[in-house]
């Protein structure tokens, strides 16, 4: 009862360096949803002053895109989505230079 | 229509021969890559390979834009530029390799940074738009301005090991504000500055924005027999294991403010309402685009 | 380590500065590439792209082997060549490309074909072997000879609108002849004789294939904290969706009859009986490789 | 029951240019394993005298190899390895110029 999440974009960088986790759904809460998600990894980053970098406004920053089974969260419920068992969750930041 | 042409130089037959051979592309292919334009923002680390292959596969006219010279900083990854031409013009060294890979191609040089006074006259007379720069206003400039003038955009990114490509406002995909409706804050921005970036990470994603460019100009030319276009993100990480990911991503979106049948932005706006129109592209800092 | 190293000079600290920043590589990293050979066979549509990345990243010293010359039928693909320089050997028009992009860089050129009387020689200087060839005889020498000279060879091909992609003789990894002990009949290979190749599609591959190489040169140096090695082939097909596929294939074979632990093979039979090996490379026609 | 088939390296050709195909289990046989498969997919092949492109000696060709779910067949039981619903199947021919 686990899904895996992947951090791309830089977003590893917030999570000590982890590119890839397993988490168990029963750590997020009952019928977990991807904004719960968003609110249980947003209590994993260690220094509370880069919360900014990854969560503004009650949802991710503007910027991070979330992919759930390779498709934009957009085509599914958004933060609404109930996450299932062995889905495959993706937090992408935008690239930019500067 | 797969006849003889006498627009066709024994030249042009003989060096794309090995290409028509393909049934994907054919004498109609090739000829789809001539008569079609393409200018590339941005002869860097993705607009090299980017122009190399759009070159070599014989698109009609390439124009090049840019406003910064070569320095050897720069070419672990700006491959067509060297050493000897360091101190000249990006856009100019770039026509010197292209003309001479390729001499049937016509190339224009735009040797300026683009801004909402020049991307609408810039863009005009070209069919495809590819984003090769490296900043959120200038990504938010092109895809608002490729909207406005009705021209899709292959807009690609590359940082340190990973690299994004998308095609933007084509046909019922998204454009840039689609995805990304609101900037990314500052802050953030600054925590990927001065990041690093290896220069096989943008070469690869530079040829795949080729590659795009060219699928998309087939099926331009070609509808009917084409696979329906699907909005994708392509995704890559050089050093994992897959390195690249395929993602469907949404369509266009009645709430973008750019391409959405509310949408508020227009020429006039930009140009007019300087200040208000860069607040919307990320501009915190006061500068100009 | 990570000290001012004086055999590094200015315009090294500033061409690869960008790159340096990446933990990944380092100077640490910079320094391995500046201190490995790298030997490409075949300056064709695969060599052109990954010539230009190790050159770009700076590979202390690079070979270059090829018997041809440039013509304008190869310059669809073959984008580090240019019509100025038509009829000239490619081994000379790529080394004038590459060291114009990188001086730093010690070029060698083999204006002749592989076969098994020159390949011992040619890749006994270098550490790191580039198939970038089209043909299963050279397939089968170069690999053979790799396995006898104890080198990683980095394989890459190309047609049409797919390529692919392995390493092979490296760590635990499989050999040409471990993934394919029988040569693919001739019949077999006639079917896809003349069938057209497309350029950003052999440019995407050959660019993988100089970032597969600058990781592997990275691990050769940097062994302990990096990812073990998994032999892994890599499959693209431009035009289909997803275009990637990443693909966990076996390792070294006990029943591989060029690196498996009763071989039969020897550089002495390859080179003594020729034309016995040149049958175990699936020629039939008595060419000679 | 089904399983995805995919033809690689130009193997399209044998089969109508299909690049992708459906196959039922049921159509395949009972417990059907990959050499059954690859007997069902001689079959399939319309010129007869192409059968040879893709069969030799009771397995596939030399330079073809099989891909189960992402993995070389060479790590389960090629031939016998026992296909499951869903499975993934790819014949890849090795290209070659000439
Ligand atoms: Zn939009
Ligand atoms: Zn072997």
């Amino acid at each position: 009862m686990s899904i895996r999440v992947e951090l791309c974009g830089g977003l590893d960088l917030l999570f000590n360096k982890q590119k890839e986790l397993t988490v168990q759904l029963t750590d997020i809460g009952q019928n977990a949803t991807v904004g719960d998600l968003i609110q249980y990894m947003t209590n994993k980053i260690e220094d509370e002053s880069k919360c900014e970098l990854f969560v503004m406004d009650g949802s991710v920053r503007p910027g991070i895109i979330i992919l759930v089974n390779d498709q934009d969260w957009e085509l599914l419920d958004k933060e609404d989505y109930v996450l299932e068992t062995k889905d495959n969750v993706v937090f992408v930041s935008t690239l930019h230079d500067h | 229509e797969e006849q003889f042409d006498p627009s066709f130089k024994l030249d042009e037959f003989s060096r794309y021969g090995r290409q028509m051979l393909l049934p994907e592309i054919g004498f109609s292919g090739q000829k789809a890559f001539k008569q079609t334009s393409v200018v590339v923002i941005g002869a860097g680390g993705l607009g090299c390979p980017a122009l190399q292959y759009l070159t070599a596969a014989g698109i009609g006219h390439i124009g090049i834009v840019d406003g910064d010279v070569v320095d050897s900083s720069n070419l672990h990854r700006q491959v067509i530029h060297s050493t000897s031409r360091k101190g000249l013009p990006k856009v100019y060294s770039a026509r010197q390799f292209c003309q001479d890979l390729n001499p049937n191609v016509k190339v224009t040089c735009f040797y300026e940074n683009v801004s909402v006074e020049n991307i609408f006259d810039i863009i005009r007379n070209f069919d495809v738009v590819l984003d090769c720069t490296d900043n959120q206003m200038t990504r938010y400039l092109l895809s608002d301005a490729c909207v406005l003038s009705g021209k899709p955009l292959v807009s690609a990114s590359a940082v340190q090991l990973e690299g994004q490509l998308l095609v933007y406002n084509f046909e019922n995909g998204p454009c840039y504000r689609c995805m990304f409706p609101q900037p990314t804050p500052a802050a953030s921005l600054m925590s990927c500055s001065s990041a690093g970036v290896f220069g096989p990470i943008v070469g690869v994603i530079g040829v795949m924005q080729a590659l795009e460019t060219l699928k998309l100009i087939l099926r331009i030319h070609k509808a009917g027999d084409v696979e329906p276009f699907q909005p994708t993100m392509l995704l890559f990480n050089g050093f994992r294991t897959p390195q690249w990911k395929s993602v469907r991503i949404r369509g266009r979106q009645a709430s973008c403010t750019a391409c959405g049948p509310s949408a508020r932005l227009s020429k006039e706006f930009m140009q007019k309402q300087a200040n208000e129109y860069l607040s919307m592209c990320g501009d915190n800092s006061g500068a100009t685009l």
